[in-house]
């Protein structure tokens, strides 16, 4: 019981000094990720605004509200591109909530366990299938057919890319929808079957009802993930030089591929108003996350006062 | 009193943000002894006990008033955490040997502090195995998982554990309400076992526990200490009412 | 009047239900379709060859020392002085058999140096004949006279993905050897570090940012800052760092879930015997976390396999093993990227599904190494 | 738990193993053709016999890299005379880059690389001091349409019509009662700066809002081989039979009648280099690109030779 004397002073000093530098050396790593973002913010910024500023600058607003982009002119309008963007996004959140809240409900719900054992795998799979297939997916099954069904006779369309977005964001809201479907507790199954409900209306009117901020945190990520994507996209658009959409299967040319397209070859001025789609991009994308950060902001209030 | 002091106690205050878990402590603890803290939940002798090896510092928001020396030195100002937590190691109330074996677990401790040599080792953990009263029931299978025994074993390695960083003061808080009345005698046995060797603190519900293997006992409730002194007087003759409705079973 | 609303109750269920079923058919079918698409475009392609050759065809110039003693055979097509066996593959003379003692395995190119020819390699020049659109005999003959040094040209066909399998793999180990170490120390400080407060909030709302921006932003600022700015070119390492960056929120989320999942108890218990915090994350924290961080590290492959938008801009589309992690020759192409160049470039939907066969492979066998290792995680857990 | 931590750290590191010996591995298939064996037998020594043939012969000790970047249409017969380049001087790394026609000639003028390529004239605000330009092929570009249309031939001024959207069916220009889907290149394409100037596009409005387009030659040929009612434009080099290049202006789009001119869609295939930074490898390779060898590959590869 005397051989303490190796503890004292052996340990207190010893040990100080690689726990401040580790703990130096975690907090670092931890600011990477927020110099990343400063940095991709200043930089991406800082190239995108310049076109706007100095002698000769381009009129923002004619930026903001132009609806042809020709380069070779000098004629730089992107408004098209938010609304095709937008309505790109809003097509795929329209059918892809539904489906996907759907699926999620029968996985979680109805269907057997051997069933589920093979479903969810391949959502996974779904998840992880590079954009790039999708791509080609869209482009050698879905435009040939929309190429026969539209009056437009052409294949690349909204239409086109609201479908494809809509495979894509489906695996995100279903594992999301299912989780939550899955974290009602069985009481309120129980309560509501007890009440003399069938299983549909328990479904219904207190399962999603209680999942829904799961269900929305779900739907706002589809959004991000649906607004972001470009290669899968870029293979179907359209990507039309201007124009607003008027239906379905008009073309679209969304924000992204607008950068992606062009990006290898642009130079000067022309490189700069693809970092200022960006810029755009990445405003729509800062508005999509301060929703989720308030939205599980406020899910997290409501877990406490449960 | 004959008894060495070896903890004292004084004007201690614990507060979680605003609110305050311990209030105005004042104590002397004796060495080589068992001293048993009694007391309905969320009395504060949980909190107490933490408070003696500083495991309260890991928790964010809390700040103590006041002082605890450890034979004559001041626990909080004269001496850092990790050297107080390696001379007053801790029990808890759930056993939580480390996903590891049983050797390993046992070892662990010594390791930290920079033993490596093999027969060392060897000789550290067959030593604490003993002591903890388990190294019949395990000689065989150090190599097993320590997961994969009775709960009362694994109560007794951890145990052991705590045994082999050779430990002045072993802090037991509530360690046997997980456990079944046989593992309890068992470990009851050998606090009594230790308390020889060791200056023992044992939180617990169990009123018998405290009045079987305790030579002293506080009583707490609502963060205050109601009473304290030899156990014999405290469950005989409790000067104070709060006491004795307690432990008469006319409360909580 | 209860009849009537039973029948109604069970109709609404009906249709309900009835959708919900026809969701999970659509969900399930519209993989089956992807999947089948791919396969039926792709799988013709798949063979040997694609698996294990160079992407590019590959010319040069060989010098062979003819034999002086000649093994003769009765093959029309056979050159007795190489030894080796002519046939017209696809309107191109190619080397179909070479002789155990064939002088073409010590052939030397133009820098002196061995350059072993091998079987299918094909023959379009012999001293200053062109022997393309001549029969295997024609070839046969013009090899076979005179004596000494020949020069051949020999072109070796590529058509295979070998070098974007092993481009993908440095940017997989790059982008990982960068990206873990800071990915896994953000989790520990987020989880085992942090105090409440403005810095935590700052770093996670940052962390939250980094996963939300889209690839082709990430493309955007690595072609500007480490393309264009550091002067790396199309590089590996700008692919490589770019990725890196992308990757940090999935590292860093699913290692402090792990982290999380550390039972506070062994915490109590690592600190209880005196050990100091770094210690208690060597010895307990890390460890109990590992398979949680092997998760992460698994998740990290499947996006770097899948990426495509940031990686184009920065480590480029070239078809090459790259020689350095900077500069002109470090451009490469991952199995993606030249998946998507294919279809831009030369209309070959048909190669390029043959590409996202193998990448189908590549991520199915990522799921299954995350559920194995997650799964046997779990049984080990419910031990204790 | 102990076991499992062991089975998983043993399981990644041979994971890393195999990765990392995968990648080997790999690398020594592609060195060993650059490995120096001291085989007995190797004695013959280069260009002892065979020195007849001085177009190909490596005279010259060339070495050094040379990064060419620009104009994506010339990629096939570049690609061919940059392979043959490479097989004679072995010293010489030579790396191509697509990335455009005005990313190349930027390139140039700023130094980042050693030759530029266009597949259209220089503008007048690149023709800088010191800028040299070789013309080394020139291409046709070929109007491409569904084979599934009737039409066979068309005017320029008709295309600038379809492609300004002036004309919008089928019919007006004699084909069938149906809508044009006009399929056009992505700005900054060298191919459609040289489409729209030769059929004076400008003049005619410009691109029509509505057109699709695409990304590269191969998605203009997938886009037109999808569509019944497409037109599109594509290098002569790239044209293959999932579409059907008609006559412009009654002139068959073949290379004899793009060299003679008679075809109007023709353009020429350009290098650019700064002359006073031109290394002897860099000059070496111009030349080659115009010798009789070169200009061979230029053929095989659809292009024109310049003579």
């Amino acid at each position: 019981m005397n051989n303490n004397a190796y503890k004292e002073n052996l340990i207190s000093r010893r040990k100080e000094y690689p726990e401040k530098v580790f703990k130096g050396i975690f907090l670092l790593s931890a600011l990477v990720s927020v110099l990343s973002v400063i940095a991709i913010i200043i930089f991406v910024f800082s190239k995108g605004l310049q076109p706007f500023f100095g002698e000769d600058a381009y009129s923002f607003l004619e930026f903001i509200t132009g609806l042809k982009w020709d380069p070779g002119n000098d004629v730089y309008g992107v408004f098209y591109m938010i609304v095709g963007s937008l309505l790109a996004t809003l097509g795929a959140i329209v059918l892809g909530v539904p489906i996907g809240l759907l699926t999620a409900v029968f996985i979680a719900e109805l269907a057997p366990k051997e069933l589920v054992a093979f479903i969810k795998p391949a959502i996974e799979l779904l998840a992880g299938i590079p954009s790039v297939i999708y791509g080609a997916f869209g482009l050698g099954v879905i435009v040939p057919i929309i190429n026969e069904i539209s009056p437009t006779g052409q294949g690349e369309s909204l239409l086109a890319v609201i479908c494809v977005l809509t495979i894509m964001v489906l695996p995100t809201i279903i594992s999301l929808s299912e989780a939550s479907i899955r974290a009602v507790p069985k009481s309120y199954r129980e309560a509501s079957l007890g009440l003399g409900a069938s299983k549909t209306q328990t479904i219904f009117k207190t399962v999603i009802p209680a999942a829904r901020s799961g269900i929305l945190t779900a739907t706002v990520l589809g959004i991000g993930r649906a607004i972001g994507e470009t290669m899968a996209v870029m293979m179907i658009a359209g990507n039309n030089i201007g124009g607003l959409p008027t239906s379905i299967w008009s073309k679209v040319r969304p924000l992204t591929t607008n950068i992606a397209m062009e990006m290898g070859y642009a130079s000067g001025r022309h490189q700069d108003m693809l970092f200022a789609t960006g810029v755009i991009l990445f405003l729509f994308i800062m508005v999509i996350n301060i929703t989720l950060t308030k939205l599980t902001g406020k899910l997290g209030d409501k877990g406490r006062s449960k | 009193m004959s008894d060495i002091i070896k903890f004292s106690v004084s004007d201690l205050n614990l507060f979680y943000g605003n609110f305050q878990a311990l209030k105005n402590i004042n104590m002397k603890i004796a060495k080589e002894k068992i001293t048993a803290f009694i007391g309905p939940s969320g009395c504060g002798k949980s909190t107490f006990i933490k408070t003696v090896n500083r495991m309260n510092d890991l928790i964010e928001g809390v700040r103590i008033t006041g002082e605890i020396t450890m034979d004559g030195v001041d626990i909080y100002k004269d001496m850092d955490a990790i050297s107080l937590r390696t001379r007053v190691g801790m029990v808890f109330q759930q056993p939580n040997p480390f996903p590891m074996s049983i050797y390993d677990n046992v070892a662990y401790g010594p390791r930290i502090h920079g033993i490596r040599k093999k027969n060392v080792l060897d000789e550290i953990v067959e030593k604490s195995l003993r002591q903890a009263a388990i190294w019949d029931e395990v000689k065989d299978k150090l190599k097993k998982s320590a997961l994969a025994v009775s709960g009362g074993q694994q109560q007794r390695i951890c145990i052991a554990r705590t045994l082999a960083i050779e430990p002045e003061v072993i802090l037991m808080d509530e360690p046997t309400s997980a456990l079944d009345p046989i593992s309890t005698l068992k470990i009851e046995d050998l606090a009594t076992e230790l308390k020889q060797f060791y200056t023992i603190i044992i939180v617990t519900h169990n009123m018998q526990q405290a009045g079987r293997i305790s030579d002293k006992t506080a009583f707490f409730l609502n963060g205050e200490v109601i009473e304290y002194g030899e156990t014999e007087q405290i469950f005989n003759k409790p000067r104070n009412k709060k006491t004795e409705d307690y432990i008469t079973g006319r409360f909580g | 009047m209860e009849k009537r609303k039973r029948n109604d109750r069970k109709l609404k269920d009906g249709i309900l239900q009835g959708l919900i079923y026809l969701s999970a058919i659509l969900t399930v079918t519209v993989l089956a379709v992807i999947i089948g698409f791919i396969l039926y475009k792709g799988l013709p392609g798949i063979n040997f060859d694609f698996l294990t050759r160079q992407w590019d065809d590959r010319t040069t110039f060989v010098n062979v020392e003819r034999k002086a003693a000649l093994t003769e055979k009765n093959d029309a097509a056979y050159v007795a002085s190489l030894g080796i066996t002519l046939a017209l593959d696809n309107e191109n003379i190619v080397i179909s058999h070479i002789d155990k003692d064939s002088p073409v395995k010590a052939a030397l190119n133009m820098k002196n140096q061995a350059y072993v020819l091998k079987k299918k390699d094909i023959i379009t020049k012999a001293g200053d004949v062109k022997i393309e659109k001549m029969t295997a005999e024609e070839a046969a003959a013009v090899l076979n006279e005179g004596m000494g040094v020949v020069r051949i040209k020999i072109i070796r066909p590529g058509g295979g993905i070998v070098p974007m399998l092993v481009s993908t793999i440095y940017i997989i180990l790059l982008s990982l050897i960068i990206a873990a170490p800071v990915g896994i120390s953000s989790a520990i400080f987020l989880n085992e570090y942090a105090k409440r407060g403005r810095i935590l909030r700052l770093i996670r709302f940052a962390i939250q940012n980094l996963a939300g921006i889209p690839s082709i932003i990430y493309g955007l600022f690595g072609m500007l800052v480490f393309v264009q700015i550091f002067k790396m070119q199309y590089s590996v390492l700008a692919g490589s760092l770019t990725l890196s960056i992308m990757l940090l929120p999935t590292i860093i989320s699913t290692t402090e879930e792990a982290l999380r999942e550390i039972p506070p108890a062994y915490r109590e218990a690592s600190f209880g015997l005196g050990s100091t915090k770094l210690q208690t994350i060597r010895r307990i924290i890390l460890p109990g976390a590992l398979p949680g961080i092997l998760v992460a590290i698994i998740l990290s492959i499947g996006r770097i396999v899948g990426e495509s938008a940031a990686l184009i801009w920065t480590a480029g589309t070239v078809a090459q093993i790259p020689g350095a992690l900077v500069g002109s020759e470090a451009g490469a192409a991952t199995l993606t990227t030249k998946m998507y160049w294919l279809i831009k470039e030369s209309a070959d939907l048909s190669t390029a599904s043959s590409i996202a066969v193998v990448l189908l492979v590549l991520i199915i066998v990522l799921n299954i190494a995350s559920k194995l290792i997650t799964r046997v995680f779990l049984t080990k857990k419910g031990m204790n | 738990m102990m076991k499992l931590r062991k089975v998983l750290v043993a399981v990644l590191t041979i994971a890393m193993i195999a990765a990392l010996s995968g990648c080997g591995k790999q690398d020594n298939t592609t060195t060993d053709n650059e490995e120096t064996t001291s085989s007995p037998e190797a004695t013959a020594t280069p260009g002892t016999e065979e020195t007849a043939d001085t177009t190909e012969s490596p005279a010259q000790d060339l070495s050094g890299t040379i990064t060419i970047t620009g104009s994506t249409s010339v990629e096939k017969p570049l690609t061919a005379m940059i392979d043959e380049f490479m097989a004679l001087n072995p010293d010489v790394t030579i790396n191509y880059t697509g990335t455009g026609s005005s990313a190349g000639i930027a390139d140039t003028l700023a130094g980042a690389n050693d030759i530029g390529t266009s597949s259209r004239t220089l503008k007048s605000e690149e023709e800088v001091d010191g800028l040299k330009e070789v013309v080394f092929a020139y291409d046709g570009i070929a109007v491409a349409v569904n084979p599934a249309n009737p039409i066979t031939d068309i005017s320029t001024e008709d295309l600038a019509k379809i492609f300004s959207g002036q004309i919008t069916n089928w019919s007006e220009v004699g084909g069938n009662d149906a809508s044009i889907v006009v399929v056009s290149r992505e700005g900054a394409s060298g191919t459609r700066d040289a489409f729209e100037e030769l059929i004076k596009l400008e003049d005619a409005g410009g691109l029509l809002e509505d057109a699709t387009v695409v990304e590269g030659n191969g998605n203009v040929q997938t886009s037109v081989a999808g569509n019944e009612n497409a037109i599109g434009y594509v290098s002569f080099s790239f044209i293959d039979e999932t579409v059907k290049s008609i006559n412009v202006d009654g002139v068959e789009g073949t290379p004899e009648n793009a060299k003679s001119g008679v075809y109007p869609l023709s353009r020429p295939f350009l290098f650019v280099y700064m002359e006073d930074k031109a290394t002897p490898a860099v000059q070496a390779f111009i030349d080659f690109s115009l010798s009789e060898e070169g200009q061979g590959f230029v053929e095989e590869n659809g292009g024109i030779r310049i003579d």
